[in-house]
């Protein structure tokens, strides 16, 4: 066994608490969810690439810095720690890049990569439909093989970030008579291009978080089909399980919240001792569920490069941090009290915000209770 | 015996039922949360003629003098429909206001009855003063901690934001001198009024996010079946289920011995906040799982129901702050 | 509402606390799962009977007082407040009596009742087989037509009391052809009967509490059957039903358990300050939900006496009283510490046997799986 | 980095794993079970000729001087088998011995490595000393709080009874002047081994119990088909992994933090022992409710992996007491 953090990992760390320390905005910016946040939150990003701390884990050639997973685990952490802004490329440079390098051409590599990487287009995704939300495989939104391309048409919902983005990325049924998971296809398409609707979703806290978007014939050329025709399912795949799996919620995240907590937790014991007193348990329980996953996904992350597959882990990963998540936000509700509904207090604003988001944890990317089936299917080896 | 309210008070709130589903459905409730005011226009004089207002005021002020436990169902009612009127408010400050008499009393609790006032209190633990800046009438403490009734047009208010449209909060200051003390008030008394009072709302909620809760699990279908017949998620409502069945009695013995005064008042009205808050905390989770995504949105109705839940929780003492009052009362000899 | 008790239900708990402080044995009686112990319970069953507490809820001719639910409610508290014994006549005063009031004959009641309510017959129970557990239905133990009776073979199992018990009440299935719930008759045997081998089962604390009964060809006379031949089901469900509900988990029981889990803290407060803090709000928990739990079944008893039908409330109160039994004693354990596995420990034993005891709750009497299910389909109305 | 056991121990683990299959499978543990002396003969002499008992002494008594991250899979597999033998108490003691040094050390620990000396410590919260009636030598304080090593025919044991027949527990009295005062020890650090041992081993037991569930799940049949197939047994099961999924890092970074005397070695340690310990529990719940009636026999073998949980999770400090001693060190600045 050995902990100890090797020299060149400390050394990264040491570079990017640094370059952090002298450039997260000392102010939040604001919401990701207005035309304004979304503005200021792609300048953050293109000022991170910069400085090629955007996309760490790819290869310099793309702008990054080839980073492998435990120098990503660092990153985050620090990342988190220094209190920076929710990254607005999510979507494409931790959901859709893995994809590309794992099945694009070199010609969508060039094409996609690099604006992806300097935020000038931002990624939707375009996965679940009304019909089709844990239930994925039953999408309907289909595609017609026309002269040089694709004719899209059907319905997505629950496109996160679809508002403000640029581009978006889904699967449609490109064979007609095909059912779940076969005949589907891989599409990357710009949100301006003729006959896409986007409708605005007002999530939880009332903010256009995510969105409706129509397809009316709209025409996709050859060239922005990822992965083979037919074959979108695998494709897809390969990026829901790295959405539940290591690269969407890095411990560094919740290490950042139970931090906070435990600062709530000295202020409260000063404003109100007896809400500090019950919650006292619960603060100690949360910052031990944080560290436990932090020591999880650095066991499953060593795991990885020591070469084992790590597959179904990533839905027991993503019961747990769903429900700390919860966990650290209602406890924190609960020594705010009174003032834990107020959206106009500094202090309770944050924290109501981040419980808002965290409800959505065990909903999406596969409901927990999707989840529970894979671990005792898939692990455990229980009969479907 | 009878652990239920008594018939006519039943009858009544049935009729209260009917009003509500008239005037204040979720559309209403949504044109409520979208208004600056965030009321729904009409309803407090129609609650007042339908006698609501008055129902727990004496006599001799005009009131219809039941106690807590005749109020009680329509008090579920008001928390089923998610209103956002200030009905415990006002009704704890009749309470309070009638029991201090005098001309305050006089001059104010009949135009509590008719619909004409509204009132807001400061009592137990909390500084925040819910309904205030809807009030024209604020009963809170001055400076020297005596209760003051206090035109609002005399005080000065912070308005705070809630997350929970429906209601309206803010921080109240007291003028040296405004308003007149209010003497030889059981405060602790009118505190647990408002304390039964929002648990019984609070088993409302829950009621109705069961309800939407199992109305969708039987049409929303995934896998080609309603999600209902999973078993994962009848057990989620099986135990949502469970949990208020079981708050419902609790509340109730809670207001028998608030109208009673019965020596266990304060630890039944705090036995009833904590069993209320945690089955409606515990319904507002469940059913924003059971309806997912859709659950997520601001267009479908539930994170009202929700919201409302989170703020109930929060006022008139937190489930944690009534446990340990319920502790203090059992486990010290 | 009216909570006050009516001065005539407040005379017969005055009675009843009377009759009980002078007569509950001041030391616990011996284990029930021992020859001795068993013999000792007899003659406290005895000792209530002649005093007419031991079956207050019968009629007055069968040595009763025609107690009403309220009034059994109310001995129940007094019962478990006085620490008197469990009742070793439970079996049948509880589960069998009632059917029997229900569908026997004149001369069944004449020939059963009188020495069930003296416990000189002490029943035990033949639901379960090892292939039926929840799946009541499924069982297969028969029962073939002989002239003037039947011949019984088969094999159950889980049957509580059967080492020491005189008789049993059971089901087998009368018809061969016969699948579930249809072609069961309900059968009625003395243990002593030729064909009869009892095999008894340690518990969980080692001891015989249930055995296994095997059946060779044993013959029981027509008028020892209970209800109508093939309609065992109907018959029995009425049993389960009281066994779920009402009559075998009556509130007192637990009301005297949350008040001993106080006085364990007020001595842990002085013996271990901090497990004592560390439990406190587990314990103010219990005692609510003891609490709860006695003004829900109040609810429900006035229900029931307002003409009511009372049905699958006895599913949410089973996975109620089940949860706070385990509850109550996780708690006791927790505060005990170092102790609580000491079986030779005055105060760690009764809260570790009680525990054993407590784990039983949520499995028999249908597993609280099947309860949840029972909710969601009957009082939700779920599909199936 | 590495948050596993190296390959070697991990193969060391996997041989001891193969002679506890051979010697102390569970039937030999009922046997111990009924015994009355409680445990399984010639085990503890085979586990000295494989090396246990010696792994973590230091290599100038004899022994193989590895540190506890060697030793935490041979206890995870002694968890595993739920062997009822003083391998904790043993190994901590001789920890203590070789930090004590001296002519004791030099007398005891090649006994010990040898298989011929029980080792019993008395360390940390608890007043029982676990092993004590097996023991050769007691590391007990003195009536001045001194630690003292003493032969057990010199101590006064007061033997209990404990629903875990793998478990020997006993109050020690020490007359004055008996034994031998050990200086210069860490006992914290000591404590924190034996907290570690012990975490490792619930997460063992753990295993184990999920393991019998799981295969439980896919043999019996109710309503036709195998219980597993039920959502609500699967979804038990899979918390049931997760929960110890989570807890198994968390007792290697403990092994590891007190391998290295980290500053963070005791709150990593209760840690640990409060993350096993939870997850031992939920295992055990989950597996009795799982197997439901056979489980809840003393014919079937789960009951001693549960009564095993239930010791382990009492010894070396309740996990309410870890939670708190987690919470001084990071609540406080």
């Amino acid at each position: 066994m050995d902990l100890t953090e090797p020299a060149k990992l400390a050394a990264f760390r040491g570079e990017a608490r640094e370059w952090l320390r002298s450039h997260v905005p000392s102010e939040p910016l604001p919401s990701l969810d207005t035309a304004a946040g979304f503005a200021a939150h792609r300048e953050w990003e293109r000022e991170m690439y910069d400085a090629r701390w955007g996309v760490v884990t790819w290869p310099e050639q793309y702008g990054g810095r080839g980073a492998g997973l435990l120098e990503w685990l660092v990153f985050e952490e620090e990342y988190w720690a220094a209190g920076a802004p929710v990254r607005v490329s999510q979507n494409g440079i931790f959901l859709l890049a893995p994809t590309i390098f794992e099945f694009g051409t070199r010609e969508q590599k060039d094409r996609f990569l690099p604006p992806m990487a300097r935020a000038e287009e931002v990624w939707a995704q375009g996965w679940s439909e009304p019909g089709a939300g844990s239930d994925l495989a039953s999408l309907r939104s289909k595609a017609e093989k026309v002269d040089g391309g694709w004719r899209l048409s059907g319905q997505k919902t629950w496109s996160t970030r679809a508002v403000f983005a640029d581009w978006l990325f889904g699967l449609f049924r490109s064979d007609p008579g095909s059912e779940r998971h076969r005949g589907l296809t891989y599409f990357l398409l710009p949100l301006s291009a003729d006959g896409v609707t986007v409708r605005p979703i007002r999530q939880l806290d009332g903010e256009p978080g995510f969105a409706e978007v129509f397809f009316d014939s709209v025409f996709v050329p050859d060239e922005h089909v990822l992965g083979g025709v037919g074959e979108g399912w695998k494709v897809a795949m390969s990026t829901t399980t790295s959405e539940r799996g290591l690269t969407l919620r890095s411990p560094g995240r919740f290490m950042a919240a139970a931090d906070r907590l435990i600062d709530l937790y000295a202020a409260t014991r000063v404003a109100d001792p007896a809400a500090a007193a019950a919650a006292r348990d619960d603060v100690a329980q949360a910052w031990m569920d944080a560290d436990a996953y932090r020591l999880y996904v650095l066991g499953t992350a060593l795991k990885a490069l020591g070469g084992e597959s790590i597959g179904a882990e990533s839905s027991a990963n993503k019961l747990f941090w769903s429900q700390l998540d919860v966990a650290v936000h209602e406890t924190a509700l609960a020594m705010l009290g009174e003032r834990s509904t107020l959206e106009d207090d500094n202090v309770s604003a944050p924290w109501l915000d981040g419980y808002e988001f965290s409800l959505a944890g065990p909903i999406y990317a596969g409901t927990n209770e999707v989840q529970r089936n894979v671990v005792a299917e898939r692990v455990l080896g229980l009969p479907r | 015996m009878r652990l239920t309210a008594d018939q006519d008070a039943l009858d009544f709130a049935a009729s209260v039922r009917e009003l509500l589903a008239d005037v204040a459905d979720a559309a209403a409730l949504r044109l409520a949360w979208d208004d600056a005011e965030g009321r729904i226009p009409g309803v407090w004089k129609r609650l007042a003629d339908a006698g609501v207002l008055g129902l727990t005021v004496p006599e001799e002020y005009g009131g219809s003098g039941a106690d807590l436990t005749t109020l009680l169902p329509v008090l579920v009612e008001v928390g089923r429909s998610a209103l956002p009127e200030p009905i415990v408010e006002t009704v704890v400050g009749a309470t309070v206001l009638a029991a201090a008499g005098g001309p305050v009393a006089a001059e104010w609790l009949p135009r509590v009855i008719a619909g004409d006032a509204v009132i807001a209190v400061r009592l137990g633990p909390g500084s925040l003063v819910s309904a205030a800046p809807w009030a024209d009438l604020l009963l809170v403490p001055d400076h020297a901690g005596v209760l003051c009734a206090v035109p609002s047009v005399e005080a000065e208010l912070r308005s705070e934001v809630s997350v929970d449209r429906g209601v309206r909060l803010a921080s109240v200051d007291v003028p040296a001198g405004a308003g007149t003390a209010l003497g030889g008030v059981d405060l602790d008394a009118a505190f647990d009024t408002g304390v039964v009072a929002t648990a019984a709302q609070l088993v409302g909620l829950a009621e109705t996010m069961l309800a939407m809760s199992v109305s969708y699990a039987k049409t929303r279908e995934q896998f080609g079946v309603p999600i209902g017949s999973f078993q994962a998620i009848k057990h989620q409502l099986a135990d949502m289920y469970v949990d208020n069945a079981f708050a419902v009695p609790v509340v109730a013995r809670a207001a028998w011995s608030a109208a009673q005064s019965a020596p266990t008042r304060s630890r039944d009205a705090s036995h009833a906040k904590h069993a209320a808050t945690t089955a409606a905390q515990h319904a507002a989770r469940t059913a924003l799982q059971v309806h997912a995504g859709i659950g997520y949105t601001f267009e479908h109705d539930l994170h009202m129901w929700m919201k409302r839940s989170w703020t109930l929780a929060s006022l008139w003492g937190t489930k944690e702050w009534h446990r340990e009052r319920v502790a203090q009362a059992v486990l010290t000899p």
